[in-house]
């Protein structure tokens, strides 16, 4: 696909948008469809239209999957300190009412960090599994 | 250096102006939540370019204005032409395989030009290259259309573009 | 009020026929270079139609703005598709049927 | 009444389009149906949004037309080179 200039061309000015759409989706969660999950799809999905069209050299390049095993556990760890967080300021577990003086906005910024979590974890691991998709060790 | 710099100045500009036509809040933690959003996807988009040394620039003219309006009424009357061919009974098309003389020096108006070409029913892009064009099209007239260069002159071209 | 609703009720269907008339043109066409063309149909003013004839029952809001721009990416993102099918098609060597007599 | 009409022409269209891809003969012809059913599916949703009166499915409209290029691009990559890990020549 490298050769086809249109593609590239339509690439590069589809990818900010697509990113954008993606982040967008993230949170305006409450508002409308999406979430956390749609989010990381979306956003693994411009990353891959990437890969596609420059070849993997370039993509590896751009997000070595070292880094990308780091954001994976990242979204987890966000998930989990949240949960510990709301624990040690005396509520339950994921208890979001105690992160404000208000239980409503408490509700709001605690659904809106699990989100990123999730939004996080999702993408990256769906580029993980792109990644061991193009992998030519195993195949050959 | 300083193309860079307005490029991405220009497409940050684009891109929160899209957050804000797409979520249409005027909260402070959505506009910040927004300004968040477009840097990162612009310094990906930076790094992106800096990887395969390919930037792309984004302007808007006047000339392009134009242009739109020209393709849109090239496109409508080849749609009234390619659904009068689905219809007619019998023999109802002349497949061509043609090539034309590429008169695009940069790689933006190359691909505005083939991009028209493919959006109007009648005649698809097939292949784009430095020095050709090559278009299949339905019918000998839109293939007599495109060979009279009319298109090809309408494209807008910015020879500034060149220096990425 | 009634007058816009007549006109976006026009654009929908016309949208509507020239749907139709794409779907029976992959049909009708004889090999794949041509019904391009055909789905060129479906992809340009069938779309263009629907959005309007929408934008018109929605009034001025966010959601014809966002009408608005699936149009605009369908815009970019179909020619594309369209370029890419073919020109993949003519490397991997798939003949096209031409008129004999040019 | 003009929206049951549209989602009936639409979903029309669809089945010829599906069609063609059942019965096309090369690979190609499969792809560029599905192209189509793509189109065509982003416009059912957009108008079965304003039909509902939930302007904010247009969202996924949105979504699916951006990501409906994406399809073909993989599709495409796959049936030339049998593979995702190749490049392709270059030009």
């Amino acid at each position: 696909m490298k050769h086809n200039l249109v593609l590239r061309f339509i690439t590069k000015y589809l990818f900010p948008v697509i990113a954008l759409f993606a982040l967008y989706v993230q949170f305006h969660g409450d508002y409308g469809p999406g979430g956390g999950f749609q989010a990381g799809v979306i956003l693994s999905v411009a990353f891959i239209l990437y890969a596609m069209v420059f070849g993997m050299e370039s993509m590896e390049k751009v997000l070595p999957l070292g880094l990308l095993r780091t954001l994976a556990s990242t979204g987890v760890l966000i998930y989990a300190a949240t949960g510990v967080t709301t624990l040690l300021m005396g509520g339950n577990f994921l208890d979001y009412d105690i992160l404000s003086q208000l239980p409503i906005q408490g509700q709001h910024i605690g659904i809106m960090i699990i989100e990123l979590g999730v939004g996080i974890t999702v993408s990256a691991v769906m580029l993980i599994i792109f990644y061991a998709f193009t992998d030519r060790r195993n195949y050959d | 250096m300083s193309y860079t710099v307005k490029h991405n100045i220009s497409l940050t500009v684009l891109l929160f102006a899209l957050w804000f036509g797409l979520s249409g809040l005027f909260d402070v933690l959505m506009l910040s939540l927004g300004i968040a959003s477009t840097l990162l996807v612009v310094y990906f988009s930076y790094r992106m370019d800096t990887i395969d040394r390919q930037k792309h620039p984004a302007r808007l003219t006047l000339q392009l204005l134009r242009f739109w309006l020209f393709l849109s009424r090239e496109v409508i009357s080849a749609n009234i032409d390619v659904v009068r061919r689905i219809f007619r009974p019998g023999k109802n098309i002349s497949p061509q395989l043609f090539q034309l003389p590429m008169t695009k020096k940069t790689d933006l108006a190359r691909v505005i030009y083939a991009n028209s070409i493919t959006l109007t029913p009648g005649t698809v892009c097939v292949k784009v290259n430095r020095k050709a064009i090559t278009v299949h099209s339905l019918s000998k007239e839109s293939a007599d259309d495109l060979r009279s260069g009319r298109m090809a002159d309408a494209v807008p071209e910015d020879e500034r573009d060149e220096e990425t | 009020m009634i007058f816009v609703e007549i006109i976006s009720w026009i654009f929908i269907f016309t949208g509507a026929l020239l749907g139709i008339a794409g779907g029976i043109g992959i049909h009708r066409f004889p090999d794949f270079y041509s019904r391009l063309h055909a789905v060129g149909i479906t992809d340009t003013m069938c779309a263009g139609c629907f959005i309007i004839g929408l934008c018109l029952q929605t009034g001025f809001t966010i959601a014809s703005l966002k009408l608005l721009l699936i149009f605009v990416f369908l815009f970019f993102s179909c020619p594309t598709a369209t370029h890419a099918l073919a020109d993949t098609a003519m490397l991997s060597g798939l003949k096209a049927r031409l008129d004999k007599e040019q | 009444m003009i929206f049951t009409v549209a989602t009936f022409a639409i979903l029309v269209t669809i089945s010829l389009g599906l069609a063609r891809a059942l019965m096309g003969p090369t690979v190609y012809d499969r792809i560029l149906a599905v192209n189509m059913v793509g189109t065509k599916t982003v416009l059912l949703i957009a108008v079965f949004a304003v039909l509902s009166g939930r302007t904010n499915m247009i969202d996924i409209a949105l979504t699916y037309a951006l990501i409906n290029l994406v399809g073909v691009v993989a599709v495409l990559k796959f049936v030339e080179q049998g593979n995702f890990y190749t490049d392709g020549e270059d030009d």
